[in-house]
């Protein structure tokens, strides 16, 4: 029983597509290596918000002794203190897409690149658009994560001959992504494509483009790999020519490490940047899980 | 009493007022002296309450003035009619239900000590106060859970913490017993004794003959009369106030008895009543007396699913289960509650919605309300009980009286062949008591089966075929309606032993 | 007394409704589109859904309820319609039968959580507030749950075939439009001309009053409930077909809206009056105000929550200040 | 009659306290930690920032408000503080000066929040509901502005020096948790001993009494929202330092946990009656039920929300029931 070790794991909660992707494969990780590891115990908490994923971290220290802590920080300055603690108390602390703003406090690091997403869309859209055009922008909930894509984004399709017509905040949801592109559909007579950069945002703005019968609008370019959308890409869907992951799973792959470092003494530490990688009808099959619930 | 004139303390010289383009005050003049008691006295809607608020400083005349000590004073606010001395005791209660006694007592002048509320004394003082009013209630009780008279009493003992110069007050005792009145009608004395001026309002005009020393009868927002109390007796006021000569108040008891209507046996309602048994017949009117607080209220409520009881009932002849008031109501059984305020009315809504509110369904055709049926029964309800204001206004807006009108005219537009009216005439000036007496023996001409609960006992004696008494949640005896004497109703209320010289009879 | 009455009435009923009209030439200057057919009907086709539970809600208000739970319940209603439907799909293959079986669904799941409101709240006499913070927090629980954490999608062929209820119509006018339309003019009718509308107003100004008057107290209530809860499925049955989808993200924060927009429209939150009309008004005023945001830019895309609040408070100032001067 | 009602009285006094030890047996059964010293000394300081809100949230409810926009306030609050201490840091450096400007601040920004929500309600007559919707959707967006749609952080050198004010204490008992308890110190004797708590109960059983009874009854409700609003400045004024950032996710729905734990508490959300020792047994109710979900993994994470929605409406039926049994 002594050598049972327990690993915390805090993750914010499924408030949307991506999140709750991240949700089912932190989950699925956990179920799996309890299995695997029986002398591992897991505990898994989601946040609503920061303040919450800071009373979850300190109720896993007072109550639960873990050993590691695996959390993807709901934001990056709350959370560094908190998880500063949890290093101090001795802890193993894995950091998962969202870096602390204090360097060095975790031992592993698991996470994709947000300027790199925006980037690899704008060139995207600056190659798929040769001459220029005019675009609309779906932006997410307003965090720095979104601002670091859209300035990723911006710098990349600068000089291009693209003009941003207008970004609005479809908070990474498809109701919200269907209001603003119906309006931006009202409001632009001419667009020649989107990038909603999100594919949950996406399928709101595939369904605002259908009802209003446009065929102005060339393409979508969402993100993040959801099946459904690297799925059309795979069919040379024309309207999603390609799609710019995210995985979520990287959750999981930073919950394996650091239970097989656990358990096998034989600590694995550095930093893992999943780099956001363009998919298109070449390579799509690579990506496609049709198992997976996002 | 001579003449005495001294300055008034208070004075209103050709004051009228208007509520929109409907003036309800015409050129009232009234002059309340220091050391004197003052009777207003008139039909309902006659514009008492409205001439007492412009007095306190409630609400602004729309023309004429106001004098205080001779001077011209305008009351902008109430806190300023205070500052000047002047309380007043509203017709309908002003009080906070959710707060206790004491709370209610000093509200808006709680007694400190530094920053902090001195409890002690404010409780102290609570509980001289009311038992100066002989009123037994604890000064933490909250007063939703009082009973009316009691409420009233809070209200009187917080008039009579301010030190007063002016007390004004509307119908102090529609909701008090005799002996309560009496209690009520020593303080008045005393102040009086003491210097203080006094306006009171009373539908009880003998009340009014034994208290006052001057007296003003209005009618239709004027003053028709005014001058010494003394100068008139009580069938003057009655034919001055009503503008015709009155007749005979209760209406001779004829009319055969039917069928058995109800039947109860075994009646328990937990906390308030116990072996309730008694029956009723069609044509028949009987009447229900006690103290307050002896749980006639509470066991007609029983009886009418209003609150929890247990026991056997027959309505002609058939058992049945009332748990819920519409069941009630589904059986022919109607219960006219004695709370028009917080029970009977909604105050925030019309005449026509409250008349039908009880019996909506009959006026749905085809799954809508038909208005101008609405309008018809509003038509026959105000000719019928006599009820006056504007048709529009809303209930809060109408007289005490003419609520109480049209409370009435509600419950009956539910045509019960059972109904049990608690305190049918609180508030009711005389000409219309008469009206309601007589409306209440057609009823029962017609084959209704009635129950009238009332504190009056004039009124169970001239009204009831049939008198039962209760005490403590219990019946103590019935009287045919030639045994029913005050003296009788008086000895088996106060319980039977008791051959003292009551209270009640203090008159 | 009359005059007053009516004028101070006339002024509450043109409040709302001059909001409405600032806010429409408002659009109208900053940009032509506004008033064109196609950014009308999609501003009331989108409108419907909250329009829909916002005239349930008037009722639940009106009797001295209210209800925090809809968005939450839309939200699992539309993931138990979508796995009822995906589920049935192979049985039935693509056909009126599972879209049918999917509305039944969404009406029948609609009555029973509007039905369990109501019962908590009138034979427990618990707090409204309470139990719909309770039953909002479930509902949110069981569809994430429902859908392990993502999103719940309906399958896709059966999407297509189920999409005209949210983007056909007939005459140029599609269906949520319809359906909106004529839960307004049934709630309308209900809350002025029938007993049922008389009694929630009666319990909500004084439920003892109503008691004492025979009115079927807890009977009237758990309707109120009820009806929303119907209602909230009737939304769902719009919703469904529009994007194919539920997740936790689904409804969110649709409860405050629904309330904003009842009181905006002039029913008293504390209960005893209430209008279904002004309830649509408010609805109107609500989608607007974001649709207009979205149609210029001067501002900052941060700010549209701001620009949004303050317009709403200035709407009921509008619609007071006008009352006091009357 | 008398020994009824104050049976039941004395049963709606236990039925949250029974709630809570419920709640900690269940608690010390799931865990042996769980009434360690460190585990009670977290949930008592993270209940804090709430519950030193509810208090104030006590006083407005009571008097017949409503306030939905703490969270958000308290948000724009955090966020201006730390936009003040940032600035002023170069110019004042490192130490207690700096601290002392940013709870100024904070005190003053909250008493104008407060007062705002208060003038524009007591003056205008404008629906708390409204207004504070309105000041929450302000409020929310202005941090957002502020922080650029990203995190407003405090300087790394600041904060550490800052932190103590929520890490440290005296005797092992850390400042949030002491000023917490004064708070509901201070608000239980204003509540049941200064003439303004009568005040506050008398306006929300009945205001217009109230007025007959020359209580100044505009201002005792603005002086609620103002006291709320300083509260809402307290409470961030412990808050910063524990996060040390401010975004538009700070403080999401902490109105509606304030004001729930004011109503599990026993306050009337009609008006009319508070107590604010049943406040801290709401806000101690909903952190508990919280920490409990940690303390073991027996269910899905998705069905968090359910099963303390459950409990939440369990909490009040405990309550309700026992009351009517008494
Ligand atoms: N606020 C108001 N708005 C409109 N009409 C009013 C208002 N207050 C009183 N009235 C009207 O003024 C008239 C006089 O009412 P008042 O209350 O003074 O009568 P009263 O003599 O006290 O009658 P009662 O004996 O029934 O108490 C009534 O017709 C009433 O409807
Ligand atoms: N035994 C009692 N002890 C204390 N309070 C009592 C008792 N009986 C009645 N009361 C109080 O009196 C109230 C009932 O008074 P109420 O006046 O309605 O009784 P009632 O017998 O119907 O009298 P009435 O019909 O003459 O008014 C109760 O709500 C309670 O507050
Ligand atoms: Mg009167
Ligand atoms: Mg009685």
């Amino acid at each position: 029983q002594d050598d049972t070790k327990v690993i915390g794991v805090s993750i914010p909660a499924a408030t949307h597509g991506w999140a709750g992707g991240m949700n089912y494969f932190a989950q699925e990780a956990v179920e799996r290596l309890e299995e695997v590891y029986p002398q591992l115990d897991f505990v898994l908490a989601t946040a609503s918000d920061p303040s919450k994923q800071v009373n979850d971290i300190e109720d896993m220290v007072a109550t639960r002794d873990i050993d590691a802590l695996v959390v993807l920080p709901f934001e990056s300055e709350p959370l560094t203190g908190p998880v500063q603690n949890v290093k101090q108390s001795g802890a193993w602390v894995t950091v998962v897409d969202r870096g602390l703003s204090v360097d060095g406090i975790e031992d592993l690091y698991v996470a994709g690149d947000n300027p790199g997403f925006g980037r690899v869309s704008g060139e995207f859209m600056a190659q798929a658009l040769p001459d220029g055009g005019k675009i609309v922008v779906l932006r997410g909930i307003p965090t720095s994560i979104d601002n670091e894509r859209v300035e990723g984004f911006q710098q990349a399709i600068e000089g291009s001959g693209i003009e941003v017509l207008g970004m609005e905040h479809g908070n990474w949801n498809r109701d919200d992504a269907f209001t603003v592109m119906q309006d931006f559909l009202s409001k632009y007579p001419q667009i020649d494509a989107v990038w909603a950069s999100d594919d949950d945002m996406a399928v709101g703005v595939l369904g605002a483009i259908d009802a209003a019968g446009r065929d102005d609008v060339k393409f979508v370019l969402g993100g993040a790999g959801m099946k459904e959308m690297i799925k059309r890409v795979m069919d040379n869907d024309s309207m999603i020519p390609a799609d710019v992951t995210y995985p979520p799973s990287m959750i999981a792959t930073a919950i394996e490490v650091t239970a097989v470092g656990l358990v096998s003494n034989a600590p694995v530490s550095g930093d893992f940047i999943i780099g956001s990688v363009l998919v298109t009808p070449e390579n799509a099959e690579d990506f496609y899980f049709p198992d997976s619930p996002f | 009493m001579g003449v005495v004139v001294s300055q008034a303390a208070l004075e209103l010289r050709q004051v009228s007022r208007s509520f929109g383009p409907i003036e309800v005050l015409h050129d009232v003049d009234i002059a309340l002296r220091p050391g004197r008691v003052h009777a207003l006295i008139g039909e309902n809607g006659a514009g008492k309450s409205t001439t007492m608020k412009i007095l306190a400083g409630y609400q602004p005349p729309s023309s004429g003035d106001v004098l205080l000590d001779g001077q011209v004073a305008h009351l902008r606010t109430i806190a300023e009619a205070e500052s000047h001395g002047i309380s007043m005791i509203h017709q309908e209660f002003n009080l906070a239900e959710q707060l206790t006694v004491e709370q209610n007592i000093f509200l808006g002048r709680e007694l400190k000590r530094g920053m902090f509320l001195d409890k002690a004394t404010m409780r102290n003082k609570t509980r001289e106060l009311l038992g100066r009013l002989d009123c037994p209630v604890s000064p933490d009780a909250v007063v939703s859970g009082l009973s009316n008279s009691d409420k009233q009493m809070v209200e009187i003992a917080k008039a009579l913490l301010r030190d007063t110069r002016v007390l004004i007050m509307d119908e102090p005792t529609a909701v008090l017993t005799r002996s309560e009145t009496a209690v009520l009608l020593r303080q008045v004395r005393a102040l009086r004794e003491a210097g203080t001026a006094i306006l009171f309002t009373s539908h009880k005009l003998d009340e009014v003959c034994e208290i006052a020393d001057d007296l003003t009868i209005m009618r239709d927002g004027r003053v028709v009369w005014s001058g010494a109390a003394a100068d008139m007796d009580e069938h003057g006021m009655a034919t001055t106030m009503v503008g015709r000569e009155m007749s005979d108040l209760f209406p001779a008891k004829l009319g055969e008895k039917g069928d058995m209507a109800l039947e109860i046996r075994n009646l328990n309602v937990p906390g308030y009543a116990s072996d309730i048994s008694l029956s009723l017949r069609q044509g028949e009117i009987l009447g229900i007396a006690g103290l307050i607080g002896s749980g006639r209220t509470e066991t007609f409520e029983g009886l009418c699913g209003l609150r929890p009881a247990t026991g056997d009932i027959r309505i002609f002849g058939q058992k049945v289960r009332i748990d819920q008031p519409w069941q009630a109501q589904a059986l022919g059984m109607c219960y006219l509650t004695e709370d028009r305020k917080t029970r009977g009315l909604l105050l925030e809504k019309g005449m026509r919605e409250n008349l039908t509110l009880q019996t909506l369904e009959r006026f749905v055709e085809r799954g809508r309300i038909h208005r101008k049926g609405e309008e018809a029964a509003l038509d026959k309800a105000i000719a019928d009980f006599d009820i006056r204001g504007h048709r529009e206004s809303l209930i809060k807006n109408l007289s005490g009286g003419n609520q109480q009108k049209l409370l009435f005219a509600k419950t009956l537009l539910a045509e019960p062949r059972i109904v049990i009216i608690d305190e049918p005439t609180r508030g009711i000036d005389i000409g219309t008591k008469q009206q309601m007496y007589e409306f209440i023996r057609q009823l029962a001409r017609a084959g209704q089966a009635i129950v009238v609960i009332s504190s009056e006992m004039q009124e169970v004696i001239g009204l009831a075929d049939r008198v039962i008494v209760m005490r403590q949640g219990r019946i103590m005896g019935e009287l045919q309606d030639e045994e029913a004497s005050e003296d009788a109703i008086v000895r088996l209320a106060m319980g039977v032993g008791g051959n003292t010289p009551a209270r009640e009879m203090t008159q | 007394m009359k005059a007053i009455a009516e004028r101070r009435l006339s002024m509450s009923v043109i409040g709302p409704v001059l909001g409405l009209i600032a806010l429409l030439v408002a659009g109208t200057l900053m940009n032509p589109n506004f008033l064109g057919w196609d950014n009308i009907t999609n501003v009331l086709a989108r409108s419907a859904f909250i329009g829909i539970i916002a005239v349930g809600m008037t009722f639940v208000i009106t009797a001295g309820g209210l209800d925090l739970s809809v968005g939450s319940m839309a939200a699992f209603i539309a993931g138990l319609m979508i796995l009822m439907m995906n589920t049935a799909l192979p049985a039935l293959g693509v056909g009126i039968p599972v879209v049918l079986l999917g509305m039944a669904t969404a009406l029948i799941a609609g009555l029973a959580a509007g039905l369990l409101n109501g019962l908590l709240i009138t034979r427990l006499g618990i707090e409204p507030f309470i139990v719909t913070l309770g039953s909002m927090g479930i509902y949110r629980s069981l569809v994430t749950w429902l859908a392990d954490g993502g999103t719940l999608s309906l399958d896709f062929t059966l999407r297509s075939f189920y999409q005209p209820v949210y983007y056909g119509g007939i005459m140029g006018i599609s269906w949520p439009i319809i359906v909106f339309a004529l839960v307004v003019v049934v709630g309308e009718v209900v809350m002025r001309s029938t007993a049922f509308g008389r009694h929630c107003a009666a319990i909500g100004s004084n439920d003892q009053v109503a008691r004492y008057s025979s009115v079927r107290v807890g009977h009237v209530r758990l309707m109120t409930y009820a009806a929303l809860g119907v209602l909230v499925g009737v939304a769902t049955i719009m919703y469904v077909p529009r994007l194919g989808s539920a997740s936790s993200a689904t409804g969110v924060l649709w409860e405050l809206e629904a309330i904003a927009a009842v009181i905006i429209g002039g029913t008293v939150l504390k209960g005893g009056f209430g209008r279904v009309w002004g309830t649509v008004i408010g609805v109107l005023i609500l989608s607007l105000i974001g649709n207009l945001l979205n149609l210029t830019d001067f501002v900052s895309p941060y700010l549209n929550g701001a620009i949004q609040g303050a317009i709403i408070v200035l709407a009921v100032v509008l619609q007071r200040e006008s009352k006091a001067a009357g």
